[in-house]
């Protein structure tokens, strides 16, 4: 996208500096002002210090993928210059504080003394506000907006601090509107898509949303990044919801308290990161001998161990495909964006609960962190409605039922009992050793595997109907492989993107067919999915995007290498 | 069905040892169930792998037997996701202390208003004699060749040092005693601790019936229970150990401070989901 | 093999009856007497009562494998022919005391008065070596054998004790000498092998002294079913050979010990079962992560979950295949029989040591549970040469090696600083997030990969090279598949058994090519294996034989089994 | 390099927050090192995952930075593997109280010549500032909005239930006495476990240096650390938490239990396997 219909604003400085305010008050103002507008972060896993950087796109539609091209650059400490400068060229424009930034000869700035301005107005703090007005110069935006905005955005504090928050944020207006209308910096881009009925929210937000909306009244879970965003928000609204968030003492304890609650009658979740679920693929395996349903939220980052506990990657559908010792089904859904990440959320307890079985919701740091304006959520496309019996007095929990789901009753509801075992067990949950009945017991768990395949989405076919080369991505991808491929615009390129990983939809083989070359896009170093499209499909990919450093692809480096494949021939 | 048949299952075929102490257990706990009038369907027994884990298959009531080491974290759950049930997690002395053991800990912190019965034969019972952490110095075992050397567990004074809402110790062979503590241990509003000596007549020849009989005592009538330190001193006595109420210290449940809006007993799954409440959430977002 | 090359005498009772007593007494007194044998046996997961078996297959050559067939039967409880029923025919001589084990009308039993005969020499414990008179007297063995062995046997009892189990076992001769001499009960086999220089070990010593051989001088371990016998045996030595041998307070424990053990130059395994295994797998990431060598030995038994802790099943191969978050290379071992179950054990650590990565050795149940005489294990196969280095000031762990194995320095070894860091790291161990840095450690990482290819282990093929059908198998099924094939004996039918599983050798492609038809034996019920072939080798598996109640395949039903697949064409 | 450069590594960039009380125990450490001559050469620092964690990282000596709550077994296991090393497990409350709690139960039993240093800011620091285990009743947090509800975890007492070999309690704001203590715990024989009270700057702003100052206080000079049950009685004050050394308990350690032949502290590196014994075991099995 050209810098009229997208601009990528960078802010880069220390943790604790205050990024996050400026992101957040930014996008607000945005938002408000009609654009789509999108945001994600690269930070280091520490408190303080540290170069950490957030990419704001303001776009004329709306984007949700990361690009390396920075239009403009908000340095705020010394080293954001260095840690960004591959990603600064001669059309950056800088603007900061010259003096606290050091600039290299070659690198103009546009000196705006942000804590100077601040300071004026009474403390170093309001120096974000500063820097807020002058974007919102900058970009023509109307002063009586971000005044509002401020307003909104600082409400809860107290009248002073909005009024110098106010003050600071028209100084840095004026700044940024004297830039642009003296042409030395101008951003013309305008709004084509309607966002005000838009929400914002990120990524953990939409995935706790989306549990909300499943009915989640349950959710235990260790901290452990980035999977912690989601408990933070249930624990935020557990009150209000009246569901139970519990801090776990680690994570077996996590998996094993969601195992309990669905037994009695909760509907459960656990939100960790690979390290973390590593610890409860035993209680997966308990999951699914006790035919439990469960939702299991994995924010991939970074392995093996503990990696790089802030950074992205998509290395654990391997382990999630095959934890837990002993063979049982499970369902893999990796939400695409922010919509997907909702609705899959809230599938996800419908499927367990229908199936019996664990099911995973597998995102990343990429997805969880970043923020954007999506419709608002519908709250009917998935149905909740617990598929719990009432007992009766010869009610046995296993009875051998032809597609394998037995009908699950829970203590309390009805004149059954209900008896579950890790063992193998009888129809009525009681441990046996007849090996014969072992036989049919783990037929019967398997079925619900062919039961699930029959339910799978299929995967989505993105651009042209007629294409020859597939580009074949799953999860966080979905959102720059898009941009990337329009960007490309060439009629013989399509894109086919997996939300529900596994069990795949049969009807894939379809449109991996009929394309004569398949590329491959994952964030991870050895081809997890290209794996399993060929144990499914016996599908053979010809050529693999990998990237495992940490960061998600950027639009530029995935129309750059897909480029280089169709022209290599 | 009346009576202490109430809670007799259809099975049979109990695959504990003639003679091990898990029968009077099984036995003590039907009586009490019977006593205290607790209905099978009001009932979840809630264990993890062993011998003693294998006692809700033989009792006629709701049971999760899950992992092992791992009844605890689901015992506070299921008490948490319906608070009508009456929850015991039990299990023997290798899992509840030993795979077990940070669950022990931290459920006690937590406080759910469930029993945890540990059936205390010093010994790994079902994987054929090795120490368990109860096991005394010395014990000699197919692993520990030369003797247990580690400091014995003592569950006792660990949950008094946790502060633990109710700490007991019986004996399996004292039938009287044990049913009178069980009953005050289940009838606590808080978690509950009941470390039941049980003798493994098959791989700990050492702590016999006899030796048992011997070895313990109980604390006396005029005991004082709500002293944490007092209580401490007794939980160190090896020579004999002492049975009874160690201490009792109520206080609030989990389920108490869970952050429910209504404050009711009212399990989860008679709860809708509030989508009147997300509608008004997602607005927030906007 | 007919009942002249082979007699299965088969054992059953309650648990806590001393079947084992007998089957070690037999076992030693039949190999004394020149004869191959082998012993295997089914159990439930309880220490008393309950129907428990143990086969004994006295062999004019060595055979170790599982049949069906019972030849002689010796019933200890009532409960016992009910339990075999399925396998006794009208070939099956059943001899036992007829009042005890109240045999139906239509199955005659030869009534020998064990426990009478017992009683009479004073105590009914001697019934179990009154038995063992019996199947010597019955095969015509050497009675002064027969008083030796049972000296040797019970070598530690009192003189008493000894005296009084060769009274019954004399007794129980002539009662056996007398059938075979009336013609009643005949037993005709000569033994074709030499034996005498062979020893009798189980899987589990055979592992354990594997481990030995291979200079493990660290174990650390909770018990499981069936991984717990390396354990015992490991501890019962741990004097003797200066080991560390320790029960840890769970899996989670053992594995981090274990890989302390191994940075602190010991050499260290863990041992469990699929449950246990669960619960390590975060300890399996780190070893990747840190580069540590690792020995984890998996004894499988059927899941999900508990399952059944004392039946045998082979499928925990994903799980160990892919346990651990995050991608690092691993190799995985799986021993065809006892013989290899040694030599695996003993390669693992020099594998481990050499490349710097976990290595599995995946036992079953069925393998750690059989008994049978092999060749004496040769100590010579497998050099054990440490690699650690001596250090020096600058030394650094990670050092970017080509073929990506950093020379491995250990505190208090040479004058350098040894690091490992379980977040990513630069070449000294301390964590960066240097993200380029982490690209090129991911590829040192995963370098190793490609050399642990280059030095795997073909599969063996077993049979005709002309085969035009091959027989596919891994683990411990390679005995019971090799007896089958031989009774088959067909030209156009071979074998191929992976004791290397992973990664597979790349010259496996020539055996697989060369079939027009691959039939795949799993002790499973997804086929495991068959995923794996077809991962790596693109190769598809036309017929699978999946067998998944707990018990190993027989060598009938193996046999059976193939040639319905043949002739059904 | 000579005094307290010696420990002085070459990463400066260190990743704690400006103020932090880790920058005081990382200043001591280095030089109770140097006072008690304790080459870097010798020295293995042991941790898991948290601010505190990181500690080994500012440090010259070995160092094993292993997984979240689990370095105690990595920690034993090295000093078993080779006893002639100093060897130090060193990590935050959450790694060593909340998921490594199994592991510090367990690893006191066994006794280990370790020393366990636990950096007690009562919070989760680097997750951003969720409850830890020590985190006192009403705590708020982003994810405990109404406050901490569990009992918080004494470190102190459940040591001393499990009959631990040294149990201390430090403030890092006091220099000169937890070096004190700290010297005392690494010459101790056995394992010893320095609790040390440490500030948390930007996630807790209860417990801040003033706090502590005026909630702690030291044992008296006559305070009789053999005595387990009057330790663990002070161990129960939380009005004004004591420092000092509340229990001594020299004992055999886990090194003197190995099964080894030799009875040496001979590292297992420098062992050679007997092929000899191996060949003579192979052949009883003919
Ligand atoms: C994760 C895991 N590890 C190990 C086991 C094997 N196991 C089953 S029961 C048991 C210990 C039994 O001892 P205890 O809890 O004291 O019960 P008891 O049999 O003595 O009643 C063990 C180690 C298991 N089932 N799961
Ligand atoms: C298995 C696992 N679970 C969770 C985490 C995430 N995690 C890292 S540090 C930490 C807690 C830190 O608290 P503490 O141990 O008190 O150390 P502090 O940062 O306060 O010094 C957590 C939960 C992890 N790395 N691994
Ligand atoms: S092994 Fe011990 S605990 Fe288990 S049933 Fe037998 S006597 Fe009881
Ligand atoms: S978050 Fe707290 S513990 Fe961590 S470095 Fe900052 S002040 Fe210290
Ligand atoms: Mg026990
Ligand atoms: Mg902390």
């Amino acid at each position: 996208m050209g810098k009229n219909e997208s601009v990528s604003i960078v802010l880069c400085g220390e943790a604790g500096q205050g990024i996050q305010t400026i992101e957040a008050f930014l996008i607000r103002l945005f938002k408000a002002a009609g654009y789509p507008v999108f945001a994600t972060k690269e930070y280091m896993s520490r408190i303080r210090g540290g170069s950490n950087s957030t990419e704001i796109r303001v776009s004329s539609r709306p984007v949700a993928a990361y690009v390396d091209r920075i239009d403009l650059l908000i340095p705020l400490d010394a080293d954001a210059l260095s840690h960004l400068e591959r990603r600064i060229t001669s059309n950056t424009i800088i603007l900061g504080e010259a003096a606290k930034i050091k600039p290299p000869e070659h690198r103009p700035v546009i000196d705006i003394p942000f804590s100077r301005i601040a300071a004026e107005i009474g403390n170093p703090i309001y120096a974000n506000s500063v820097a807020g007005g002058v974007v919102a110069g900058l970009f023509g935006l109307d002063l009586a907006l971000v005044t509002e905005e401020i307003e909104g955005f600082f409400g809860v504090k107290s009248p002073d601090i909005i009024q110098k928050n106010k003050e600071a944020a028209v100084k840095g207006f004026h700044l940024g509107k004297e830039l642009r209308e003296t042409g030395r910096v101008v951003f013309e881009i305008r709004p084509e898509a309607a966002v005000s009925d838009d929400i914002i929210v990120s990524g953990s937000e939409a995935v706790a949303l989306g549990a909300l909306a499943g009915g989640c009244n349950f959710v235990a879970a260790y901290p452990m990044s980035p999977g912690t965003g989601v408990l933070t928000i249930l624990a935020q609204h557990a009150r209000e919801f009246a569901i139970v968030a519990e801090q776990a003492e680690d994570e077996i304890s996590a998996v094993n308290m969601a195992l309990g609650a669905w037994y009695a009658g909760a509907r459960a979740m656990v939100t960790t990161s690979g390290g973390g679920f590593a610890l409860m693929t035993e209680g997966i395996s308990l999951a699914g001998m006790i035919e439990s349903p469960l939702v299991v939220h994995v924010a991939q980052r970074p392995g093996p161990a503990t990696g790089l506990p802030t950074r992205t990657e998509q290395a654990d559908l391997d382990l999630v495909l095959y934890a837990g010792h002993g063979e049982f089904p499970r369902i893999i859904l990796a939400p695409g964006n922010l919509s997907e990440a909702f609705y899959v959320a809230q599938k996800a307890f419908q499927l367990a609960d229908e199936y019996q079985v664990p099911v995973f919701v597998l995102t990343d740091q990429f997805l969880v962190d970043t923020y954007y304006n999506v419709p608002r959520f519908a709250l009917d496309r998935v149905s909740i409605k617990p598929q719990i019996v009432e007992t009766t007095q010869d009610y046995r929990r296993y009875v051998l039922a032809p597609d394998g789901i037995s009908p699950r009753g829970i203590p309390g509801y009805g004149t059954g009992l209900v008896g579950v075992d890790s063992d193998e067990h009888d129809e009525a949950g009681h441990l046996t050793e007849d090996l014969e009945l072992r036989v049919r017991m783990q037929q019967k768990r398997m079925r619900k595997l062919e039961a699930i395949r029959k339910a799978a989405d299929r995967p989505k076919l993105m651009g042209n109907e007629d294409y020859q080369t597939l580009v074949v991505g799953w999860g966080s991808s979905m959102e720059v492989i898009k941009e990337a491929l329009a960007e490309i615009d060439r009629p013989e390129l399509a894109g086919l993107h997996f939300t529900w990983v596994y069990p795949p939809a049969p009807e894939a083989i379809h449109y991996l067919r009929q394309a004569e070359r398949i590329i491959m896009v994952e964030n991870n170093s050895t081809g997890q999915f290209v794996k399993l499209l060929h144990a499914e499909f016996g599908v053979a990919v010809d050529h693999r995007i990998l990237k495992y450093n940490g960061l998600p692809f950027s639009v530029e480096e995935l129309v750059r290498e897909i480029v280089t494949i169709l022209t290599e021939e | 069905m009346m009576g202490v048949e109430l809670y007799q299952n259809k099975v049979t075929d109990i695959s504990w040892c003639p003679g091990c102490g898990n029968f009077g257990i099984l036995k003590l706990l039907k009586e009490t169930f019977h006593e205290l009038n607790i209905k099978p369907e009001e009932l979840v027994m809630v264990s993890g792998i062993g011998q003693a884990a294998k006692t809700p298959h033989y009792l006629r009531c709701h049971f999760f037997n899950g992992l092992h080491g791992r009844a605890l974290p689901a015992a506070t759950a299921i008490k948490a996701a319906n608070p009508t049930l009456t929850v015991i997690a039990e299990s023997g002395d290798g899992d509840m202390y030993g795979e077990g053991g940070n669950h022990f800990i931290h459920a006690i912190r937590r406080n759910p208003n469930i029993t945890n019965i540990v059936h205390n034969n010093m010994v790994y019972g079902l994987t054929k004699g090795q120490a368990s952490p109860t096991s005394e110095r010395g014990f000699k075992t197919p692993v520990q060749l030369y003797g247990v050397a580690n400091e014995p567990f003592n569950p006792i004074a660990v949950a008094l040092a946790l502060d633990a809402s109710f700490v007991a110790r019986a004996y399996v062979g004292d039938a009287t005693q044990t049913k009178a503590i069980l009953k005050q241990a289940i009838t606590h509003r808080g978690y509950a601790l009941v470390d039941i000596l049980q003798p493994c007549v098959t791989f700990n020849k050492h702590n016999t019936y006899q030796w048992f009989r011997e070895h313990t005592y109980y604390l006396e009538d005029d005991y004082d229970p709500t002293d944490r330190v007092a209580a401490f001193a007794r939980a160190l006595e090896t020579e004999r150990l002492p049975l009874g109420v160690f201490y009792i210290h109520p206080k609030a449940t989990f389920e108490d401070h869970l952050s429910m809006t209504d404050g009711q007993n009212e399990p989860l799954f008679r709860k809708e989901p509030d989508l009147a409440k997300l509608t008004e959430l997602l607005r927030t977002k906007q």
